[in-house]
Protein backbone atom coordinates (compact mmCIF):
# COMPACT_ATOMS: atom_id res chain seq x y z
CA UNK A 1 0.00 0.00 0.00
CA UNK A 2 3.09 2.53 0.65
CA UNK A 3 4.52 1.73 -2.43
CA UNK A 4 1.60 2.26 -4.21
CA UNK A 5 0.76 5.43 -2.54
CA UNK A 6 4.24 6.30 -3.15
CA UNK A 7 4.27 6.02 -6.68
CA UNK A 8 0.42 7.78 -7.03
CA UNK A 9 2.35 10.71 -5.49
CA UNK A 10 5.10 11.13 -8.10
CA UNK A 11 3.24 10.44 -11.01
CA UNK A 12 0.81 13.17 -9.69
CA UNK A 13 3.31 15.98 -9.13
CA UNK A 14 4.78 15.07 -12.73
CA UNK A 15 0.95 15.48 -14.28
CA UNK A 16 0.90 19.03 -12.31
CA UNK A 17 4.59 19.81 -13.65
CA UNK A 18 3.52 18.95 -17.15
CA UNK A 19 0.11 20.92 -17.05
CA UNK A 20 1.69 24.40 -15.98
CA UNK A 21 -1.44 25.64 -14.30
CA UNK A 22 -3.70 24.17 -11.61
CA UNK A 23 -7.61 24.01 -11.78
CA UNK A 24 -9.98 21.88 -10.43
CA UNK A 25 -10.97 20.11 -13.80
CA UNK A 26 -6.94 19.17 -14.29
CA UNK A 27 -6.42 17.98 -10.55
CA UNK A 28 -9.60 15.96 -11.32
CA UNK A 29 -8.30 13.97 -14.86
CA UNK A 30 -4.82 14.22 -12.81
CA UNK A 31 -6.01 11.81 -10.45
CA UNK A 32 -7.84 9.48 -12.74
CA UNK A 33 -4.94 9.38 -15.35
CA UNK A 34 -2.52 8.48 -12.49
CA UNK A 35 -4.27 6.10 -10.57
CA UNK A 36 -4.65 3.94 -13.69
CA UNK A 37 -0.87 4.53 -14.49
CA UNK A 38 0.01 3.37 -10.42
CA UNK A 39 -1.69 0.47 -10.77
CA UNK A 40 -0.16 -0.51 -13.88
CA UNK A 41 3.49 0.49 -13.13
CA UNK A 42 3.05 -1.86 -10.01
CA UNK A 43 2.87 -4.68 -12.35
CA UNK A 44 5.95 -4.16 -13.76
CA UNK A 45 8.40 -2.45 -11.95
CA UNK A 46 8.30 -4.07 -8.60
CA UNK A 47 12.26 -3.94 -7.75
CA UNK A 48 12.54 -0.11 -8.81
CA UNK A 49 10.76 1.32 -5.68
CA UNK A 50 12.19 -1.48 -3.48
CA UNK A 51 15.62 0.54 -3.30
CA UNK A 52 13.69 3.82 -2.04
CA UNK A 53 11.51 2.26 0.45
CA UNK A 54 13.60 0.77 3.08
CA UNK A 55 13.52 1.59 6.82
CA UNK A 56 15.54 3.99 7.17
CA UNK A 57 15.85 6.39 10.11
CA UNK A 58 15.42 10.01 9.71
CA UNK A 59 19.15 11.18 10.48
CA UNK A 60 20.38 8.54 7.79
CA UNK A 61 17.99 9.67 5.11
CA UNK A 62 19.68 13.14 5.65
CA UNK A 63 22.85 12.28 5.22
CA UNK A 64 21.93 10.23 2.16
CA UNK A 65 20.50 13.36 0.68
CA UNK A 66 24.38 15.13 1.30
CA UNK A 67 25.99 12.51 -0.95
CA UNK A 68 23.24 12.57 -3.59
CA UNK A 69 23.99 15.73 -3.94
CA UNK A 70 27.72 15.31 -4.04
CA UNK A 71 27.24 12.65 -7.13
CA UNK A 72 25.26 14.59 -9.37
CA UNK A 73 27.77 17.43 -8.47
CA UNK A 74 30.93 14.87 -9.27
CA UNK A 75 28.63 14.40 -12.75
CA UNK A 76 28.73 17.77 -13.86
CA UNK A 77 32.09 18.62 -13.00
CA UNK A 78 33.53 15.58 -14.81
CA UNK A 79 31.47 16.22 -17.73
CA UNK A 80 32.94 19.30 -18.23
CA UNK A 81 36.92 18.79 -17.38
CA UNK A 82 36.92 15.77 -19.63
CA UNK A 83 35.02 17.54 -22.67
CA UNK A 84 37.71 19.94 -22.02
CA UNK A 85 40.20 17.72 -22.51
CA UNK A 86 38.72 15.73 -25.33
CA UNK A 87 37.92 18.77 -27.49
CA UNK A 88 41.97 19.76 -26.96
CA UNK A 89 42.53 16.59 -29.08
CA UNK A 90 40.19 17.29 -31.27
CA UNK A 91 41.57 20.34 -32.63
CA UNK A 92 45.37 18.93 -32.56
CA UNK A 93 46.90 18.79 -35.99
CA UNK A 94 48.77 15.61 -35.54
CA UNK A 95 46.69 13.66 -32.75
CA UNK A 96 48.73 11.25 -31.11
CA UNK A 97 47.29 8.67 -28.82
CA UNK A 98 48.15 5.51 -27.25
CA UNK A 99 44.78 3.75 -26.47
CA UNK A 100 45.16 0.29 -24.38
CA UNK A 101 42.06 -1.92 -22.73
CA UNK A 102 42.50 -2.59 -18.83
CA UNK A 103 40.90 -4.69 -16.30
CA UNK A 104 39.51 -3.30 -12.63
CA UNK A 105 37.99 -4.74 -10.23
CA UNK A 106 35.16 -3.36 -7.87
CA UNK A 107 33.82 -4.16 -4.18
CA UNK A 108 30.31 -3.19 -4.76
CA UNK A 109 27.31 -5.42 -4.52
CA UNK A 110 24.36 -4.14 -5.29
CA UNK A 111 23.20 -3.95 -9.36
CA UNK A 112 22.10 -0.29 -9.27
CA UNK A 113 25.49 0.87 -7.37
CA UNK A 114 27.41 -1.17 -9.74
CA UNK A 115 24.76 0.82 -12.87
CA UNK A 116 25.58 4.08 -11.50
CA UNK A 117 29.23 3.29 -11.23
CA UNK A 118 29.48 2.72 -14.55
CA UNK A 119 27.80 6.08 -15.94
CA UNK A 120 30.38 7.88 -13.91
CA UNK A 121 33.28 6.04 -15.28
CA UNK A 122 32.01 7.04 -18.76
CA UNK A 123 32.11 10.18 -18.00
CA UNK A 124 35.90 10.67 -16.14
CA UNK A 125 38.51 12.05 -18.91
CA UNK A 126 39.30 9.41 -21.46
CA UNK A 127 37.69 6.20 -20.55
CA UNK A 128 34.64 4.12 -22.12
CA UNK A 129 33.62 0.57 -20.98
CA UNK A 130 33.30 -2.16 -22.83
CA UNK A 131 31.84 -5.35 -21.15
CA UNK A 132 31.41 -6.43 -17.51
CA UNK A 133 31.83 -9.45 -16.10
CA UNK A 134 29.30 -10.12 -12.94
CA UNK A 135 31.32 -13.28 -11.62
CA UNK A 136 34.24 -11.30 -10.82
CA UNK A 137 32.76 -7.93 -10.85
CA UNK A 138 35.57 -6.70 -13.43
CA UNK A 139 35.16 -3.95 -15.60
CA UNK A 140 36.44 -3.77 -19.23
CA UNK A 141 37.54 -0.63 -19.96
CA UNK A 142 39.19 1.21 -23.05
CA UNK A 143 41.61 4.17 -22.26
CA UNK A 144 42.98 6.62 -24.59
CA UNK A 145 46.12 7.52 -23.09
CA UNK A 146 47.85 4.82 -20.27
CA UNK A 147 49.86 6.73 -18.10
CA UNK A 148 50.97 3.91 -15.81
CA UNK A 149 50.66 -0.33 -15.62
CA UNK A 150 50.25 -0.14 -11.32
CA UNK A 151 46.73 -1.70 -10.61
CA UNK A 152 46.75 0.60 -7.36
CA UNK A 153 47.51 4.04 -9.22
CA UNK A 154 45.35 3.42 -11.91
CA UNK A 155 41.95 2.25 -9.56
CA UNK A 156 43.18 5.74 -7.59
CA UNK A 157 42.97 7.26 -10.67
CA UNK A 158 39.57 6.15 -12.31
CA UNK A 159 37.52 5.01 -9.14
CA UNK A 160 39.18 7.08 -5.71
CA UNK A 161 36.20 8.75 -3.76
CA UNK A 162 32.74 8.00 -6.24
CA UNK A 163 32.65 4.44 -4.95
CA UNK A 164 32.95 5.50 -1.14
CA UNK A 165 30.02 7.77 -2.14
CA UNK A 166 27.95 5.31 -4.07
CA UNK A 167 28.92 2.62 -1.33
CA UNK A 168 27.34 5.40 1.27
CA UNK A 169 24.24 5.89 -0.52
CA UNK A 170 23.40 2.31 -1.14
CA UNK A 171 24.77 -0.02 0.95
CA UNK B 1 19.68 49.06 -11.30
CA UNK B 2 16.85 46.38 -12.47
CA UNK B 3 18.42 47.26 -15.99
CA UNK B 4 21.98 46.06 -15.04
CA UNK B 5 20.95 42.97 -13.19
CA UNK B 6 19.08 42.02 -16.55
CA UNK B 7 22.36 42.66 -18.81
CA UNK B 8 24.45 40.88 -16.33
CA UNK B 9 21.98 37.57 -16.79
CA UNK B 10 21.93 37.99 -20.45
CA UNK B 11 25.78 37.94 -20.87
CA UNK B 12 26.03 34.63 -18.25
CA UNK B 13 23.12 32.77 -20.41
CA UNK B 14 25.01 33.57 -23.79
CA UNK B 15 28.48 32.31 -22.44
CA UNK B 16 26.88 29.10 -21.53
CA UNK B 17 25.53 28.95 -24.86
CA UNK B 18 28.16 29.97 -26.74
CA UNK B 19 30.25 27.17 -24.88
CA UNK B 20 27.46 24.49 -25.64
CA UNK B 21 27.68 25.38 -29.34
CA UNK B 22 31.23 24.98 -29.15
CA UNK B 23 31.17 21.06 -27.59
CA UNK B 24 28.68 20.54 -30.06
CA UNK B 25 30.97 21.40 -32.85
CA UNK B 26 33.97 19.79 -31.35
CA UNK B 27 32.21 16.87 -31.14
CA UNK B 28 30.98 16.66 -35.35
CA UNK B 29 34.66 17.26 -35.86
CA UNK B 30 36.22 14.27 -33.59
CA UNK B 31 33.71 11.90 -35.19
CA UNK B 32 35.31 12.77 -38.86
CA UNK B 33 38.83 12.69 -37.89
CA UNK B 34 39.51 10.12 -35.68
CA UNK B 35 40.67 6.97 -36.61
CA UNK B 36 39.33 4.51 -34.52
CA UNK B 37 36.04 3.29 -33.64
CA UNK B 38 35.90 3.49 -30.04
CA UNK B 39 37.87 7.02 -30.17
CA UNK B 40 35.10 8.08 -32.32
CA UNK B 41 32.57 6.81 -29.32
CA UNK B 42 34.86 9.39 -26.91
CA UNK B 43 34.38 12.09 -28.89
CA UNK B 44 30.28 11.22 -29.47
CA UNK B 45 30.12 10.72 -25.47
CA UNK B 46 32.03 13.45 -23.63
CA UNK B 47 31.31 16.50 -25.72
CA UNK B 48 27.80 15.52 -26.71
CA UNK B 49 26.45 15.32 -22.74
CA UNK B 50 28.62 18.30 -22.21
CA UNK B 51 27.45 20.23 -24.81
CA UNK B 52 23.80 20.06 -24.32
CA UNK B 53 23.48 20.36 -20.49
CA UNK B 54 25.61 23.72 -20.84
CA UNK B 55 23.17 24.50 -23.61
CA UNK B 56 19.90 23.75 -21.33
CA UNK B 57 21.16 25.40 -18.47
CA UNK B 58 21.84 28.90 -20.55
CA UNK B 59 17.97 28.38 -21.46
CA UNK B 60 17.27 28.27 -17.52
CA UNK B 61 19.74 30.97 -16.71
CA UNK B 62 17.55 32.97 -19.34
CA UNK B 63 14.31 31.97 -18.08
CA UNK B 64 14.35 32.42 -14.46
CA UNK B 65 11.97 30.49 -12.36
CA UNK B 66 8.73 28.84 -13.48
CA UNK B 67 7.12 25.96 -14.48
CA UNK B 68 9.43 25.83 -18.02
CA UNK B 69 12.70 25.83 -16.37
CA UNK B 70 10.96 23.08 -14.22
CA UNK B 71 10.50 21.13 -17.35
CA UNK B 72 14.24 22.03 -18.43
CA UNK B 73 15.56 20.60 -15.20
CA UNK B 74 13.60 17.58 -15.79
CA UNK B 75 15.22 16.95 -19.14
CA UNK B 76 18.97 17.26 -17.61
CA UNK B 77 19.00 14.36 -15.26
CA UNK B 78 16.96 12.36 -18.03
CA UNK B 79 19.96 13.17 -20.16
CA UNK B 80 22.52 12.84 -17.41
CA UNK B 81 21.00 9.25 -16.60
CA UNK B 82 20.12 7.83 -19.81
CA UNK B 83 23.26 9.08 -22.71
CA UNK B 84 25.72 7.23 -21.27
CA UNK B 85 23.44 4.33 -20.84
CA UNK B 86 23.28 4.51 -24.75
CA UNK B 87 26.76 4.95 -24.83
CA UNK B 88 27.64 1.96 -22.80
CA UNK B 89 24.60 0.16 -25.19
CA UNK B 90 26.63 1.03 -28.07
CA UNK B 91 29.94 -0.09 -26.84
CA UNK B 92 28.80 -3.44 -25.91
CA UNK B 93 26.90 -3.98 -29.51
CA UNK B 94 30.17 -3.10 -31.07
CA UNK B 95 32.44 -5.59 -28.89
CA UNK B 96 30.02 -8.04 -29.89
CA UNK B 97 29.97 -7.09 -33.77
CA UNK B 98 33.72 -8.29 -33.50
CA UNK B 99 35.03 -4.65 -33.93
CA UNK B 100 38.41 -4.82 -32.20
CA UNK B 101 40.39 -2.20 -30.76
CA UNK B 102 43.92 -0.96 -32.56
CA UNK B 103 45.93 -2.08 -30.13
CA UNK B 104 44.25 -4.56 -27.13
CA UNK B 105 47.01 -5.11 -24.89
CA UNK B 106 45.20 -7.43 -21.55
CA UNK B 107 46.72 -6.17 -18.25
CA UNK B 108 46.54 -9.50 -15.94
CA UNK B 109 45.86 -8.49 -12.58
CA UNK B 110 46.88 -10.96 -9.99
CA UNK B 111 43.48 -10.92 -7.53
CA UNK C 1 19.78 33.17 -31.22
CA UNK C 2 19.40 32.09 -34.68
CA UNK C 3 23.18 32.05 -35.26
CA UNK C 4 23.81 29.60 -32.93
CA UNK C 5 21.15 27.33 -34.68
CA UNK C 6 22.85 27.77 -37.45
CA UNK C 7 25.93 26.63 -36.04
CA UNK C 8 24.38 23.59 -35.00
CA UNK C 9 22.89 23.18 -38.12
CA UNK C 10 26.51 22.83 -39.76
CA UNK C 11 27.61 20.44 -37.32
CA UNK C 12 25.15 17.89 -37.81
CA UNK C 13 25.84 18.18 -41.90
CA UNK C 14 29.08 17.97 -41.12
CA UNK C 15 28.44 14.52 -38.87
CA UNK C 16 26.21 13.14 -41.28
CA UNK C 17 29.32 12.44 -43.57
CA UNK C 18 30.07 9.81 -40.90
CA UNK C 19 26.92 8.49 -41.43
CA UNK C 20 26.93 7.75 -45.10
CA UNK C 21 30.76 7.02 -45.08
CA UNK C 22 30.66 4.80 -42.10
CA UNK C 23 32.46 1.78 -42.43
CA UNK C 24 30.16 -0.51 -39.75
CA UNK C 25 26.64 -0.47 -38.17
CA UNK C 26 27.83 0.61 -35.19
CA UNK C 27 29.59 3.68 -36.31
CA UNK C 28 26.16 4.90 -38.25
CA UNK C 29 24.52 4.19 -34.71
CA UNK C 30 26.74 6.60 -32.43
CA UNK C 31 26.12 9.13 -35.64
CA UNK C 32 22.47 8.88 -35.20
CA UNK C 33 22.37 9.47 -31.35
CA UNK C 34 24.49 12.27 -31.69
CA UNK C 35 22.41 13.87 -34.38
CA UNK C 36 19.08 13.27 -32.24
CA UNK C 37 20.47 14.65 -29.39
CA UNK C 38 22.04 17.89 -31.66
CA UNK C 39 18.05 18.11 -32.97
CA UNK C 40 16.65 18.47 -29.72
CA UNK C 41 18.68 21.11 -28.53
CA UNK C 42 17.67 22.79 -31.77
CA UNK C 43 13.86 22.66 -30.75
CA UNK C 44 14.86 23.64 -27.35
CA UNK C 45 16.41 27.16 -29.18
CA UNK C 46 13.70 27.74 -31.32
CA UNK C 47 11.05 27.58 -28.58
CA UNK C 48 13.04 30.54 -26.92
CA UNK C 49 13.08 31.99 -30.51
CA UNK C 50 9.66 32.02 -30.89
CA UNK C 51 8.60 33.02 -27.72
CA UNK C 52 6.16 30.14 -27.47
CA UNK C 53 7.05 28.20 -24.16
CA UNK C 54 4.77 25.33 -24.51
CA UNK C 55 7.14 24.14 -27.69
CA UNK C 56 9.34 22.26 -25.16
CA UNK C 57 6.63 19.56 -24.48
CA UNK C 58 7.84 18.55 -28.48
CA UNK C 59 11.12 18.41 -26.87
CA UNK C 60 10.45 16.28 -24.18
CA UNK C 61 8.77 13.43 -26.24
CA UNK C 62 11.33 13.29 -28.79
CA UNK C 63 14.44 13.29 -25.90
CA UNK C 64 12.00 9.89 -24.55
CA UNK C 65 12.06 8.73 -28.51
CA UNK C 66 15.74 8.97 -29.28
CA UNK C 67 16.80 6.34 -26.21
CA UNK C 68 14.40 4.20 -27.14
CA UNK C 69 15.49 3.70 -30.95
CA UNK C 70 19.17 3.50 -29.39
CA UNK C 71 17.98 0.14 -27.44
CA UNK C 72 15.85 -1.15 -29.69
CA UNK C 73 18.62 -1.26 -32.61
CA UNK C 74 21.16 -2.90 -30.20
CA UNK C 75 18.38 -5.39 -28.96
CA UNK C 76 17.56 -6.83 -32.35
CA UNK C 77 20.51 -6.16 -34.36
CA UNK C 78 22.64 -8.54 -32.74
CA UNK C 79 24.93 -11.60 -34.68
CA UNK C 80 22.82 -14.47 -33.28
CA UNK C 81 26.49 -16.12 -32.83
CA UNK C 82 27.99 -14.21 -30.59
CA UNK C 83 25.59 -14.21 -27.95
CA UNK C 84 22.38 -12.39 -29.17
CA UNK C 85 19.35 -11.92 -27.77
CA UNK C 86 18.78 -14.70 -25.15
CA UNK C 87 15.23 -14.71 -24.26
CA UNK D 1 12.03 42.05 -44.20
CA UNK D 2 14.20 42.18 -41.45
CA UNK D 3 16.68 40.79 -40.40
CA UNK D 4 15.91 38.08 -38.36
CA UNK D 5 13.50 36.55 -41.01
CA UNK D 6 15.93 36.31 -43.61
CA UNK D 7 17.89 33.77 -41.51
CA UNK D 8 14.47 32.00 -40.49
CA UNK D 9 14.02 31.17 -44.27
CA UNK D 10 17.99 30.25 -44.72
CA UNK D 11 17.18 27.70 -41.80
CA UNK D 12 14.10 26.52 -43.23
CA UNK D 13 15.38 25.30 -46.93
CA UNK D 14 18.61 24.16 -46.09
CA UNK D 15 16.43 21.80 -43.85
CA UNK D 16 14.46 20.92 -46.60
CA UNK D 17 17.69 20.47 -48.75
CA UNK D 18 18.52 18.06 -46.28
CA UNK D 19 15.60 16.53 -46.01
CA UNK D 20 15.45 15.58 -49.88
CA UNK D 21 18.97 14.33 -49.27
CA UNK D 22 18.01 11.92 -46.92
CA UNK D 23 15.22 10.49 -48.01
CA UNK D 24 17.05 10.09 -51.80
CA UNK D 25 19.94 8.31 -49.48
CA UNK D 26 17.22 6.06 -47.90
CA UNK D 27 15.99 5.04 -51.04
CA UNK D 28 18.77 4.23 -52.54
CA UNK D 29 20.99 2.84 -50.63
CA UNK D 30 21.85 -1.11 -50.46
CA UNK D 31 22.10 -2.38 -46.72
CA UNK D 32 18.62 -2.20 -45.11
CA UNK D 33 19.86 -1.15 -41.98
CA UNK D 34 21.37 1.90 -43.55
CA UNK D 35 18.09 2.76 -44.48
CA UNK D 36 16.29 2.28 -41.23
CA UNK D 37 18.90 3.92 -39.38
CA UNK D 38 18.37 7.26 -42.16
CA UNK D 39 14.88 6.78 -41.50
CA UNK D 40 15.29 8.28 -37.80
CA UNK D 41 17.36 11.23 -39.27
CA UNK D 42 13.85 11.59 -41.80
CA UNK D 43 11.43 12.09 -38.97
CA UNK D 44 14.12 14.05 -36.59
CA UNK D 45 14.35 16.78 -39.90
CA UNK D 46 10.35 16.82 -40.40
CA UNK D 47 10.02 17.48 -36.35
CA UNK D 48 11.89 20.76 -36.71
CA UNK D 49 10.32 21.54 -40.26
CA UNK D 50 6.70 21.53 -38.18
CA UNK D 51 8.06 23.30 -35.09
CA UNK D 52 9.28 26.37 -37.78
CA UNK D 53 6.04 26.02 -39.62
CA UNK D 54 3.80 26.69 -36.11
CA UNK D 55 2.39 23.34 -35.80
CA UNK D 56 3.47 21.77 -32.77
CA UNK D 57 0.48 18.88 -32.99
CA UNK D 58 1.79 17.54 -35.76
CA UNK D 59 5.10 18.09 -34.55
CA UNK D 60 4.08 15.76 -31.30
CA UNK D 61 2.27 13.58 -33.66
CA UNK D 62 5.08 12.55 -35.95
CA UNK D 63 7.84 12.17 -32.59
CA UNK D 64 5.65 9.44 -31.15
CA UNK D 65 4.42 7.76 -34.65
CA UNK D 66 7.13 8.19 -36.87
CA UNK D 67 10.16 8.28 -34.56
CA UNK D 68 9.53 5.79 -32.19
CA UNK D 69 6.64 3.09 -33.51
CA UNK D 70 7.22 2.65 -37.14
CA UNK D 71 10.54 2.28 -36.37
CA UNK D 72 10.19 -0.12 -33.59
CA UNK D 73 8.07 -2.06 -36.25
CA UNK D 74 10.71 -2.37 -38.96
CA UNK D 75 13.33 -3.11 -36.56
CA UNK D 76 11.75 -6.07 -35.12
CA UNK D 77 10.43 -7.21 -38.78
CA UNK D 78 13.97 -7.10 -40.38
CA UNK D 79 14.67 -9.26 -37.31
CA UNK D 80 12.31 -11.79 -38.02
CA UNK D 81 13.20 -12.13 -41.58
CA UNK D 82 16.77 -12.89 -40.96
CA UNK D 83 17.90 -12.19 -44.29
CA UNK D 84 20.29 -9.29 -43.45
CA UNK D 85 22.94 -11.10 -41.88
CA UNK D 86 24.31 -12.08 -45.22
CA UNK D 87 25.08 -9.06 -46.31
Amino acid sequence: MKKKLLTFILTLALWLVFAGHINFSVFLLGTLVTIICSIISRMFAAEVFRLLLMNYEVKVSFVKIYYIFLVVGAFIYDAFLSAVRVSKHVFEINPSFSPKTVQIKTSLQNLPSIMILSNLIALTPGTLIMDFNILNKNYFIHWIDVRSEDEAALKKALIGKHEKWIAKIFE
Amino acid sequence: MINSISILREIIAYVFLITGTYFLISNAIGMIRFPDFYLRLHASSKCLIAGSISVLMGCIVLEGISYISLKLIIIIIFLLITNPVAIHAIAHFAYNYSIKPQKIVKNDIKQ
Amino acid sequence: MLYLILAIILSIIITFYRLIKGPSVPDRLAAMNSIGVMFLMILVLLSYYFERKIYINVALVYGVSIFMNVLIMVKYLQKPEKGGSSD
Amino acid sequence: MTGGKVVIYVILNMLMIFLLFTAFFAVFTKNLLNSIITLAIFSAILIVIFVILQAPDAALAEAVIGAGLTLTFFVITINKTKDWQNE
